[in-house]
Order: C-alpha cells, then structure tokens, then sequence
C-alpha cells in the first residue's frame, strides 16, 4: 500500500542543519491528496529551560544514515498503521537557540482523529527509536541529555 | 568495522575475530573500557550492527558497520512535566 | 491568570476571510514565551468529498459577534484548563476551494502531551459551541451540512 | 429585536412583548412558521439571545439581539469517519 509515496521519502523524511518553513511543508503534505481534511502537525521547539536548568544553547548530533532509516520505518509503520494519506518528519541537527524549531512532524488525513493519533503516535516513536542525541549548554556547563534511563 | 559513539567520546579501537557475536565484541569492550561495558549490560548504552538494534547473539563480520548508542535524545524535551521545573 | 494575554485576543482569535500563514500564526504564538517546548497544531482544510459526494466548493457563513465570543471563550477555558502557555484560533469564512485552510488551531506549551490535548480539545469545542455554518457546492447543488442533528 | 437564520432563510418578523420569555418568542414562531417551531422543539434549532443560548426562560428585552441558530458546522469534516464514503 501507499506506493504512490515510495520514491519522494527523501521529501518527507529529512535530518537537516537547516531550519524549514511550516507554510511550505504542509503545501508539500496538502498536495499529495485532495481528500486530506484534517492536518495535525506537532513543532518541538527549543526551551530555555529543562530538567530545572536554564538552558542558552540545544545542539543535535544524529547518527548520519540510521537516524534517517528510523525516521522512514516510522513513517512507512504510519502510513500502514493509521488511517493517514500523508506523513512527514523533519529533524534538525547542530546548534539551535531557544526558541528555535528542532522537529516537525506533519500527518494528514480525511478525518482528524486519526491524523492526532498518528502525529502523537510518530513523535513518541521518534524519541523512542531514532539514535539523535541531544547537548545542552547551561550555567554549569555543557550536558548530554539522557532522555530515558 | 568501525565504531561511533555520541558524546565527546573517541572512537574505540577492538579486535574481534570476524564472524564473531555481539557478545565477543561487548566482551572485548569490557577488556579496555571497563566503564562503557557496564553501561552496556545496564542497556544505558545500545549496540547496532548496520544501523539495527543488535541482540547478543546476532553474528558479526569484517564489512558491518558496529556503534555504540548511549540514550537517545531527539525530539524537544519531555511528553510530560516529569523535570521538578515547576511543582 | 494569563493576564499578559487580555487585550491581544484579537490577534489570538479571529475570524476572517483571507487566508493566513501558519509560519506567521506559529511565530505569533512562539514568541509569547520562552518556556514552550512543544507546539500542537491542528489545520483544517476543505476536502473533495462529504458524506459520500464529491464537493467543489464550500461557504463558510458565521454569526458575527457572537462566533468571535465563542472562540475567545474556547481560548480563555484551555488557558485555563490545560497546561499551556498559549492558544490560538483562526476560523475563515466566504468561499474556499477545495485544499484551502479553514480553520487552525495552534497550541503552545512546555510539554507536548498538554498541546495535543488542548488543541484537539479546542477544535471538539468549535464545532460544537460556535455558530458557523457551511455550505458545500457538490454536482447535485447546493447543501448546508448538518454535523451533529 | 433582530433575528437572523443562516441559510438562504429570510429574516422573520415577530411580534413579541417586551419582557417575554423565549418560550413566547417559540410561540409566537410556532404560530407564524410551524416547520421552524418544530426545529426548535427537535432542537435542530436553537435560540440565542445576546449571543449566548437560551433557555425557555431567559426574559428577552426589546434591545435584545434575539437569533434562531440551525446545527453549526465550522471546522473541517468530521472527527472520525462515518460518512460512509469508504467502507
């Protein structure tokens, strides 16, 4: 199913340096189908604080070929699992400021229900499965962040 | 066969025999690197072998690509307020 | 509570007819706060099929006035009922084609579990307190849809 | 007193003392335009006065902006499918 979709993962699942622009991604989700009705879209930001800390400064290391694997698995286990048409991931790498964007993910669907289920369903597995490490520079100094012990 | 780990951690240097299991090659960590064996069998640290989640027992050889994946940490901070930021 | 946001609900709740940019929209609601973490967006945009037919165009019409209060009330409950540091509410109306927005809801918290519930909260709450009506133009003419009888 | 009705309805005409309650609005609807008297009482219609719903009681003023509101439908589609446009 969704054969229609192999080929342009590289469009819809992407670890860039780059920041992307949400107008630009939904337009790149939305023309995929006209039935799409609902869009929900999850943007992870960067904080100035975390785990009681004030943090100035985030940076993403990946690991280059397997972050982008997980992230495809995702969206393919997605695509199948949920009643979507669309999902894209982005995931940003190197230094970003707070308030800055780190990850996006964008399912559409004919009904919302569904794209909720499936863009809460793909951020939780993103954490979960895609080897991204996170560095946070604060007051005391820079620290990884261990996300689940 | 090379070997990544995050972190300002230098790349490991091992001798494995080719053909040999994931458990030879945590073994041969353990040997040097006492402190990153323990944070393997305490699953703080995970093995792949070409990019998968290895187990104990999956076969590796000369050409795989072998890391060393301490937690991951993508995304944007916690699903839930678990931090103690805020009471 | 949320006394910083009395006196900005015009730009956090509206209803017009032109279009908008959810880039715009997200910086808007980015920029109340460096605390948040997480962004839960839910866009709504007309589809090519309604309960079996084929739609080309819909209307939207609203109550003037009262739409508005409706939608300030959705904002103000999930400020105060969710943890979130930001709400925002945009709803079209007149003619839209088929893949245009509708409706977007955006909203901003620390964490993101709170923004997927407070959006999907607010988008159920919509369509059930505010008065908007629509008008779909399918091949067999022109119908206003019932969404709950 | 202004009413409104979306649709292609016009706007009604209705003599209503002031100081009634909107069970004498209905009433005097019911007597001029059955079907919306009956939409009212299947509640596929609802009654709003200065733009918030009312209940049979709420006493309506002659200043009061009095509107009939047919089932809203902003937002996009439905929830969950069950338009039966795919089985």
């Amino acid at each position: 199913m969704n054969s229609a979709a192999a080929g342009s993962d590289d469009l819809f699942v992407r670890v860039q340096r780059e920041n992307f622009s949400l107008d630009q991604e939904l337009d790149r989700v939305r023309s995929r189908s006209t039935r799409i009705g609902g869009i929900a879209t999850f943007l992870g930001v960067a904080r100035d604080r975390s785990r009681g800390r004030d943090v100035d400064r985030i940076t993403f290391e990946h690991y280059e070929g397997m972050a982008q694997k997980k992230l495809r698995e995702i969206r393919e286990r997605a695509l199948q699992d949920f009643d979507i048409l669309e999902l894209l991931i982005i995931h940003r790498y190197g230094e970003i400021s707070i308030g800055e964007n780190i990850v996006l993910i964008i399912a559409g669907a004919e009904h919302r229900a569904e794209a909720f289920r499936a863009c809460q369903w793909a951020i939780d597995e993103l954490k979960q499965i895609t080897p991204i490490w996170k560095l946070e520079r604060t007051p005391d100094g820079e620290v990884w962040v261990e996300e689940h012990p | 066969m090379t070997k990544m780990m995050a972190g300002n951690q230098p790349a490991l240097s091992l001798n494995v025999a080719n053909g040999a299991k994931v458990k030879d090659v945590i073994a041969a960590i353990e040997a040097g690197y006492p402190h990153i064996g323990e944070l393997i069998h305490k699953k703080k640290v995970l093995v792949s072998v070409n990019q998968e989640i290895a187990h104990e027992d999956t076969i590796v050889h000369a050409s795989d690509e072998v890391a060393l994946l301490p937690p991951f940490a993508g995304g944007a901070g916690h699903p839930e307020s678990r931090e103690g930021d805020h009471a």
